[in-house]
């Protein structure tokens, strides 16, 4: 088995969760969704879109910061990431702040961006949260900057379909409103997992580990994939593909 | 700098500054689409005070400076961020003081608000929403029933923003007031949305961007705009498009200093204060 | 003419035109944007029935010969008029006999519930209208109290009108499958609001749109491009943008021959499917 | 006295209406109304915009065919010209049909336009139908597309200050949803305006004349005012300003 780093774990895991998409996005601030996203385009067979934010090659929207948000709206967009300052069991995210009294909080993050609209029109949303901690991962968020899918009625075409952390991958289960723990990373245990994890999720007798990519998966990623996203994340490239960045200069 | 563009005036920085009134309600664009970054200096020496701030849909150093300044009395926004520059001090700190109202919103929260009033219309319904703490803390919105479904359906209505100012900088100005914006189509919207645009450009060009189909569809037209300056590198720190980038020394070095209120307070001696005459 | 532009298939006129199931909801702009006449043709020739036309805001001799060929089953506008050139006999023959439901609207109702359409939001408000013999034969609008209103104000919804199809003529086509539409920005609008938007243009050019600002400032991106066909004078015999006039002469022959049903038969045998060919 | 057509009268009458708008716009087909607004500006001392549909000059919009509509919403458009197939007293008009049952009318006009919006929105509608007879001046309109101001708490900054025909300027009271004649165009008569008007309105005992245009006025109009709207009206040009489309050939 050829050796790959945690990065190129995450990134070839999202381009399989992708398949099947025709039109991917990704934010601010999102090298390894970026990579994953022009992964699986490259996959695909071109009949993939992906829409990387602050990319240039790869940015083809015309019409101004709100066309993303359109795009969901018109059922467009099958794909998209999210983050979490907390994640919790039933899905709830937390982009605002945590502790103390709103908007006093203890702590503040930059804030909800476009989540509490995409998180509900997306029907693909993956939840990625490389620190896997039950600071991260909590029971209940403090403030609910977007909501867990609730079965309730709510016009809600979209949601996520689970959370990819650096220790595992959860699915989440929209009827019983649980994640799953669907597969854990090579290297990585259920233990582990459960110690790390502030929230109760459901779990196999036996967890399956994560399936890891081939040589041409990593051949891929590591020639094409990683020029096409260094335009938009240099550094990131510099640090996880360092043979393709001291070849390219 | 006293001629006009067409029906537009031409200011100094510090004469477009002094068109905004204390309690002004401001639009203002984000990092992507072009920040008055001089503007916003010239607004702190104005000594502005109880702005409302509308983030179309975000913000970032500019929210900041003026949190650290004293200058404001409301912030709606979708966030507010640094990005890989670092934590906003002075603005959560003005935050956890209860300096300024605090209205967090979605970034297509914003933008329809903000159409909204770019059309006239007293409200726009969004999807998503529901659940969420962010409608909570928003009793400027409303929830209503889709009068459409047959189903129980609720909506989210979201009044019209109409602001006093949108408030931006672009790569420059034709000879009649018209504004090259390419694609940043936030600008269009804030600039029909508010009564007027107070607009800097690195420079003014004596060219008709209306002259052609091709730079016509990249145009704000002149009828939105309330007074233009020229401000070369009027972004800086902040990138302006791909014709220059954010000065990471600098923002480094704002970093650094804006940890604590006296440290800020020497930014803006050194960076504010005293670039009124470079300015 | 099976060549791909990236995602986007490029097809023949008659091909393209067969993409259209009868029954399908198209929406259509007016003159001065640019109408696909030849693929309008394409359309009679195939002979589509039961067609509801949303014209963006207004429509003249495309909805007219549709309406003379027995196409259509509704037709939403603000107006059918061929202007200077004449009267819209086939359509008000059409009309009067009751082959199609009109919908009778206001520009800016089309316009607003196509934007509602291509924001995925389910209605629009809008102002006017009330008192209106417009509103009360338009039974898919309703009225509302206005809910951020103190006293009492009513308001009418527009329900969003999500078209199967955009049908368009523009100037042309990158090697991307992107469209350059300049600033007539009611093709981006019904585009977004279409399920796809099928597009003819003069000719495929061999460039990015994408690659400048200015250029990509007047692009309708490829994602929303369901086909394309190469259709040079495509919008004849009406004037497109400032790159061809109005045929005047063959207006006033179509005005004449267009008087009778079947006049219109021998204008069609003459120039719908004898055209089949050179198209 | 000097001496001046029909159409010069018309359009300075609507250049005096418009002083003191900011922002003036006018539609399709509307040479006589082109004319005037240009006019007004010419006047305006650089106060003024004017945005002539169909012009390339005169024409400062980059934002679609919506943008006029959008103007009108936001409080920019001051004044805006809307004509009738039926204009009635209360200043009711039609643009659909009239005779038999809607939608199947005996005669059918193009449509309502922008009027159903434009009407309520735009504070100083002027009201322009060259043809003064009872077919087109009625008791009631058979089809409402755009209502007169009923005074009934609606949302109406917008509306009709008055009715400029061939023969008169009604001016529009809208507390006593009533039109007034106030002036009747030399050669005409008060008599003549009502033999020909077929609703009711008011009308002082003696109704002046419409004030005529002075030299400078007719001079400005026949040089540089014609040479703009034969940008966009050149066979209405060639037919009113017979010399200056001589001299430009």
């Amino acid at each position: 088995m050829t050796s790959f780093s945690r990065q190129e774990l995450l990134i070839t895991t999202i381009a399989r969760l992708l398949q099947g998409c025709r039109l991917v996005a990704t934010g601010a601030s999102s090298p390894i969704p970026g990579a994953g996203a022009l992964l699986a385009r490259a996959q695909s067979n071109g009949r993939m879109r992906v829409n990387v934010l602050g990319s240039v090659r790869n940015d083809f929207l015309c019409d101004g910061g709100v066309e993303l948000f359109d795009l969901a709206g018109q059922g467009r967009l099958d794909a998209f990431f999210l983050g979490g300052g907390q994640i919790d069991g039933e899905a709830n995210i937390n982009l605002v702040g945590a502790g103390g009294e709103y908007p006093q909080t203890a702590v503040r993050w930059p804030g909800s961006f476009g989540s509490g609209y995409l998180y509900y029109l997306v029907p693909r949303v993956i939840l990625f949260r490389e620190e896997h901690t039950r600071r991260v991962l909590v029971q209940t968020v403090d403030f609910i900057s977007s909501a867990g899918p609730k079965n309730d009625g709510t016009y809600r075409p979209g949601g996520p379909i689970g959370l990819l952390t650096n220790l595992c991958w959860f699915a989440f289960d929209r009827d019983k409103r649980r994640f799953r723990l669907d597969s854990v990373h090579p290297g990585h245990t259920v233990e582990e997992v459960r110690d790390n994890t502030g929230f109760e999720f459901d779990c196999a007798d036996e967890v399956p580990s994560t399936a890891v990519p081939d040589a041409a998966t990593l051949t891929l990623l590591r020639t094409r994939i990683a020029a096409e996203i260094a335009e938009t994340y240099p550094r990131f490239v510099a640090q996880v593909f360092p043979d393709l960045a001291a070849a390219g200069e | 700098m006293t001629r006009d563009l067409g029906q537009v005036p031409v200011h100094g920085l510090d004469q477009l500054a002094a068109q905004i009134p204390n309690g002004a309600k401001i639009a203002v664009p984000p990092d992507y689409s072009g920040v008055a970054m001089a503007l916003t200096r010239a607004m702190i020496r104005c000594g502005l005070r109880d702005l409302h701030v509308v983030c179309v849909p975000v913000s970032g150093l500019q929210v900041e400076m003026l949190a650290g300044a004293g200058c404001l009395g409301a912030v709606e926004t979708s966030a507010i961020t640094l990005g890989e520059y670092g934590t906003a001090y002075r603005f959560q700190a003005a935050l956890k003081a209860g300096a300024f109202r605090m209205m967090d919103a979605t970034c297509p929260a914003v933008h329809a608000a903000i159409q909204a009033g770019g059309k006239g219309i007293p409200f726009m319904p969004l999807r998503g929403l529901l659940g969420t703490d962010l409608l909570k803390n928003r009793p400027d919105w409303t929830v209503i029933d889709n009068p459409f479904s047959k189903d129980e359906d609720p909506v989210v209505l979201l009044p019209a923003i109409r602001p006093d100012f949108a408030i931006f900088h672009a790569p420059f100005a034709d000879r009649n007031g018209n504004i090259f914006i390419g694609r940043r189509r936030e600008l269009v919207a804030m600039a029909h949305a508010a009564t007027q645009s107070l607009v800097t450009v690195e420079e003014i060009r004596d060219v008709d961007l209306l002259a052609s189909e091709e730079s016509a569809a990249g145009t704000l037209t002149a009828a939105y705009i309330g007074g233009i300056a020229e401000a070369p590198r009027g972004a800086w720190p902040i990138k302006l498009w791909d014709i220059y980038e954010y000065d990471e020394d600098h923002l480094k070095l704002y970093g650094e200093m804006a940890r604590t209120a006296e440290g800020f307070a020497g930014y803006c001696d050194r960076f504010v204060q005293d670039q009124k005459a470079a300015e």
